[in-house]
């Protein structure tokens, strides 16, 4: 399926779905809401048959939190980026994806772990790296550790 | 209403008990712990604990300017430190559309195929351990030192060595290096029999790991298990292949790939592949052009904003760094998408009902750098 | 029958098998000339690194005691540890001018990587790669070396 | 016979001592000092034995590994071992909490026992042998399976999981590895006719039994090594210790002389099974003789008897250990596979075949 239809598809499927320019992939912010349906049908739709989630980051953009999720055809080959955000800092929550991609489950703790954002119905969504009573989410731009983070 | 659910109370013989395997364990090859609930000897679950070398790698990349992030890498998939420095340079390349003289791109695709044997010699090494046959680790080893050897001659370092830079290398190949590349295949040609010989036919081997830690093409790509242990069970997901970089578009190699899904197929695709990387560096050994072994480089690399991702493909499978940039010297933030980090998701699934002693072999066959799933 | 077939084809695969894994074993049992091993204190007075191993970060200096760093402070920048301090001083030149002339290059071995990015980045190629790798000491204090000799000035014709 | 010799001179050394001891005291008190004497010497050979095996052992890995091995104690690293065992009896006796104190200081001792007990009836020499039971056999099988108690205790008392699985994949193991060797020694005796120790040496003057039984006698005797490999939890059956399974099995909780006394007595088993092995199969301290060839029998009978023993039991141990450097582990549903499937049966065939030989005199 070439880019062309591809963008109409997912637009199709969520018409508020933004499409951002110039990327090195087809990249859509996908609202929040609706991220696990169009998840669920990118990947069961035989033209599309997005079954390889090949990464999912979030990020601190500053204004907003962001989980990005890189997908890839493993049988057609083409590759898409879904995005979704939100602006609540104090309790940020997503849909989580890990009953359609099962690597999601580790990625998604990741996330928590690092940027405090909580994915709904995730099966075991403790932290992943750091302790369980550390306080706050390094990779948020905002977080501050004196002791462990040495300013050169 | 809530639903009431009858547990029954479990019988002696069906108590679960748990175990920790590490953070020291000798199988896990670092500091990973395994909280591994038995039944008898049975494996019902496990838990990995990841974190004890949790070093913040992402966080410390956004204060670090591109060059100096190639020496994180080095430290992030320690047996794959060239790949994991190709691709901070590959990303920073392509975001600049700098086009690399074609003497590096020889150089690094030979080192990448070197990293990857010595990757794949260490691997057979300590599996060969985890599996009892404590021999085979010192000839793993043995033959490994060779191209730490050659690495040192070239990069000045055995291990971390942050060889490449962006826009080429940190310096020229040593003029000895063809020489003992060349040396090192005609050796390791015959070495690699008696690999075969001492662990690949031997019967008790073939027991151990045949029909254990069963994983299918739809679970490997659901869990995105990727690099040899995805090609044992069928899933072509070969980035060399697929996402072409350096000069793998140029080279003639396969893809290897096993339908079984089982240990000892993920154990036949890295054999399969040291022949694939030595057939590679054979290709291209003897015909290194001459030119700079660096493209012209600003003195402060600064990415235009925008996001870059760039897949390469290390010696444990598909390493994405996906680089939010906002125009400064360092990186808005970097993600590592390390393989071993969605290879340790899919243990627990396929060592369940297992006896514990298939569980180390799974995890062997896994090829889990620690470093690499906590980075 | 076939089944019966199958079982001493078994033994007599596995039998087979393990005698080939022997073989390998017993082969290097009696060729000790394959012995690897160096034996590394002994070997000390015949052991040469390699020309480009990177044992820790020297300034080389010349037999007059003249070194090429001017203090400009590039290696520090690069220095992604902050394993590098240069303390630089400013002294009156012979044309009036005030010189930058460099008062201590301070190099914490214990906190270094070996990058490299501060030997690449010198612009007069005033720092480089030492020899040597035996680093053990007994206190941590012992690891941060000062690299420009006491005395040591630039050598002419470098100055900024 | 030149044998005589050496013969003579052990049989009237021996002699001497047990005269000059009952001249100079009373019955009761002369057997007191002489079991002493026995005791004591057999203690020395036994801390010499195992030294000396641990060195080798790890002399013989390096080789295999293209290593050199221990080479800093001494010439050669000979003393490497003493050292260790230094080491070892100045560590500190971690006490384990929970543990079941009793049983848990108990077990090296019964392991050790156990392997003490054994040496007993192995005859090193014509005459040099303390105790010549005429079920010397079935002493020794007897003796030795006790070890398994010390090794389910440890893992039990300890208090650890790990130490735990290892205890009882022992228990299974040995229990099951015991019958084979046991047969494997059955096939012999039915060709040799008694149980005797010494008597088994006599028979095998002109021709060692592994020789004169042919093909049963050398399918006993594979089965005899592999069997006796695995009760003495070696690799590639060493699943009681299994350490990339379980750290150290069941003595993962033992230290300083305790666990010398699990290292001890390990090597120590593997020198009594050599033994046996040597003994039944390959004539123990008989020279290697032909029938007719008068000349070089007697070649033969200048090496001292004790030599031909060491040698062979050497040669034993040397297979074992080459067998441990070069496989890979077992798991355990194999190991039981292997026994209940393959040796068993095998075994027990090969018995028949043995008592059909015997019984058509087709044997040398």
């Amino acid at each position: 399926m070439d880019l062309e239809k591809l963008k109409e598809r997912v637009l199709t499927l969520v018409p508020e779905a933004e499409l951002e320019e110039n990327k090195q992939f087809l990249t859509f912010f996908i609202p929040a809401g609706k991220l696990h349906a169009t998840a669920t049908k990118l990947k069961e739709d035989e033209d599309t048959a997005f079954d390889y989630l090949f990464c999912q980051s979030g990020t601190d953009m500053g204004k907003f939190l962001m989980v990005v999720y890189h997908l890839e055809s493993t049988k057609l080959g083409h590759a898409i980026v879904l995005k979704v955000k939100t602006e609540d800092r104090e309790n940020p929550v997503f849909d989580t994806v890990c009953d359609i991609w099962r690597t999601a489950e580790f990625h998604e703790r990741e996330i928590f772990d690092l940027l405090g954002i909580r994915f709904n119905n995730h099966p075991d969504l403790r932290r992943l790296f750091l302790d369980e009573n550390w306080v706050g989410y390094p990779l948020r731009k905002d977080y501050s550790d004196e002791v462990n983070i040495v300013e050169l | 209403m809530k639903e009431v659910i009858h547990t029954p109370v479990p019988s002696v013989e069906e108590e679960e008990y748990h175990i920790n395997m590490g953070p020291q364990h000798p199988s896990t090859h670092g500091v990973l712990r395994l909280v591994v609930s038995l039944q008898g000897e049975i494996v019902k679950n496990l838990k990995p604990h990841c974190g004890y070398i949790h070093r913040g790698m992402e966080k410390m990349c956004e204060k670090d300017t591109y060059p100096q992030i190639i020496h994180l890498t080095d430290r992030m998939d320690y047996l794959s430190m060239h790949i994991n420095n190709h691709a901070v340079c590959l990303l920073v390349e392509n975001a600049l559309q700098i086009e690399v003289p074609e003497r590096v791109k020889y150089i690094r695709t030979i080192m990448d195929e070197l990293c990857r044997i010595q990757s794949h010699q260490l691997w057979w090494a300590s599996f060969g351990m985890d599996l009892g046959g404590l021999t085979c680790f010192f000839y793993g080893l043995r033959d490994r030192e060779k191209i730490l050897d050659i690495w040192e001659e070239s990069t000045g370092a055995r291990f971390l060595q942050s060889y490449y830079t962006p826009g080429g290398l940190m310096w020229d190949i040593h003029p000895n290096f063809q020489k003992h590349t060349k040396e090192f295949i005609k050796y390791f040609r015959k070495k690699i029999r008696d690999y075969e010989k001492i662990l690949s036919g031997n019967v008790i081997f073939r027991e151990r790991s045949r029909n254990i830690g069963f994983m299918s093409k739809e679970d490997a790509i659901s869990y995105g298990v990727t690099g040899p242990s995805g090609r044992g069970s069928g899933f072509s997901c070969d980035v060399r292949k697929h996402h072409p970089y350096s000069l793998y578009d140029k080279v003639e190699f396969k893809e290897i790939l096993y339908q079984e899904g089982d240990t000892l197929a993920r154990y036949m695709v890295r054999m399969d592949e040291m022949y694939e990387s030595m057939h590679i560096i054979e290709q291209l050994i003897d015909n290194i052009p001459a030119g700079d072994f660096s493209a012209k480089m600003k003195a402060v690399i600064k990415l235009p904003a925008g996001e870059y991702y760039q897949r390469v493909e290390s010696a444990r499978g598909d390493l994405g760094l996906y680089c939010i940039s906002d125009g400064n010297k360092t990186p808005y933030r970097l993600k590592f998408r390390t393989p071993s980090f969605s290879n340790l998701s899919v243990l627990d699934h396929i060592s369940r009902d297992l006896k514990i002693a298939d569980l180390v072999a799974i995890g062997g066959s896994l090829d889990l750098v620690i470093p690499d799933i906590d980075r | 029958m076939n089944s019966i077939y199958k079982y001493f084809a078994d033994i007599f695969y596995g039998v087979k098998s393990l005698l080939t894994g022997m073989t390998v074993t017993g082969k290097y049992f009696f060729s000790p000339g394959q012995i690897v091993t160096q034996q590394y204190p002994e070997n000390r007075k015949t052991l040469k690194m390699y020309e480009r191993f990177k044992g820790e970060v020297i300034m080389p200096h010349d037999g007059n005691n003249h070194h090429h760093c001017t203090g400009c402070g590039i290696c520090e920048l690069n220095c992604p540890n902050g394993s590098i301090e240069v303390i630089s001083a400013r002294i009156d030149g012979p044309d009036g001018k005030k010189v930058r002339i460099i008062d201590k290059h301070i190099y914490h071995l214990g906190m270094c990587t070996f990058c490299s990015l501060c030997v690449k980045t010198c612009p007069e190629n005033a720092l480089a790669f030492g020899q040597e790798f035996e680093h053990a000491v007994f206190d941590r204090t012992l690891l941060t070396k000062i690299l420009n000799q006491p005395g040591s000035s630039i050598i002419k014709g470098t100055e900024e | 016979m030149a044998s005589n010799i050496y013969d003579t001179f052990i049989a009237s050394l021996t002699q001497s001592i047990h005269n000059g001891l009952y001249n100079a005291l009373s019955p009761f008190w002369a057997l007191i000092v002489e079991l002493t004497i026995i005791g004591l010497v057999f203690m020395m050979f036994y801390a010499l034995v195992g030294l000396f095996l641990v060195y080798a052992e790890r002399k013989v890995c390096a080789f295999m590994q293209n290593r050199v091995g221990p080479n800093r104690v001494g010439p050669y690293g000979i003393f490497q071992t003493i050292a260790d065992f230094i080491k070892l009896v100045m560590k500190e006796l971690v006490v384990i909490k929970n543990s079941d104190k009793l049983l848990f200081n108990i077990a090296p001792f019964i392991v050790i026992i156990a392997s003490f007990m054994a040496i007993a009836a192995i005859p090193f020499s014509k005459g040099l042998h303390a105790i010549d039971f005429d079920i010397g056999i079935l002493y020794v099988i007897a003796v030795s399976a006790l070890g398994v108690v010390g090794v389910l205790l440890a893992g039990w008392s300890s208090n650890n999981k790990y130490s735990l699985i290892g205890a009882m994949r022992s228990g299974a193991q040995i229990i099951s590895y015991e019958l084979s060797v046991g047969m494997s020694l059955l096939t012999i005796i039915i060709l040799a006719g008694t149980m005797q120790f010494s008597e088994l040496v006599q028979g095998q003057e002109y021709g060692w039994f592994i020789f004169k039984g042919h093909i049963p006698a050398f399918i006993a005797f594979i089965i005899f090594l592999i069997a006796s490999t695995a009760e003495t939890n070696r690799g590639p059956f060493d699943l009681a210790e299994a350490e990339s399974e379980l750290t150290a099995g069941y003595h993962t909780e033992y230290s300083g002389i305790k666990f010398a006394f699990f290292f001890l007595a390990e090597y120590m088993n593997m020198f009594i099974v050599a033994s046996i092995g040597a003994t039944v199969f390959l004539g123990g301290w008989m020279p290697f003789h032909v029938w007719g060839w008068t000349g070089f029998n007697q070649v033969m009978d200048y090496i001292p008897p004790f030599v031909w023993y060491i040698g062979k039991t050497a040669f034993i141990i040397w297979l074992m250990m080459w067998f441990k450097w070069t496989f890979p582990r077992l798991r355990i549903d194999q190991l039981l596979n292997l026994e209940w499937k393959y040796l068993l049966p095998i075994n027990l065939f090969n018995i028949l075949l043995m008592a059909f030989i015997v019984l058509m005199g087709w044997h040398f």
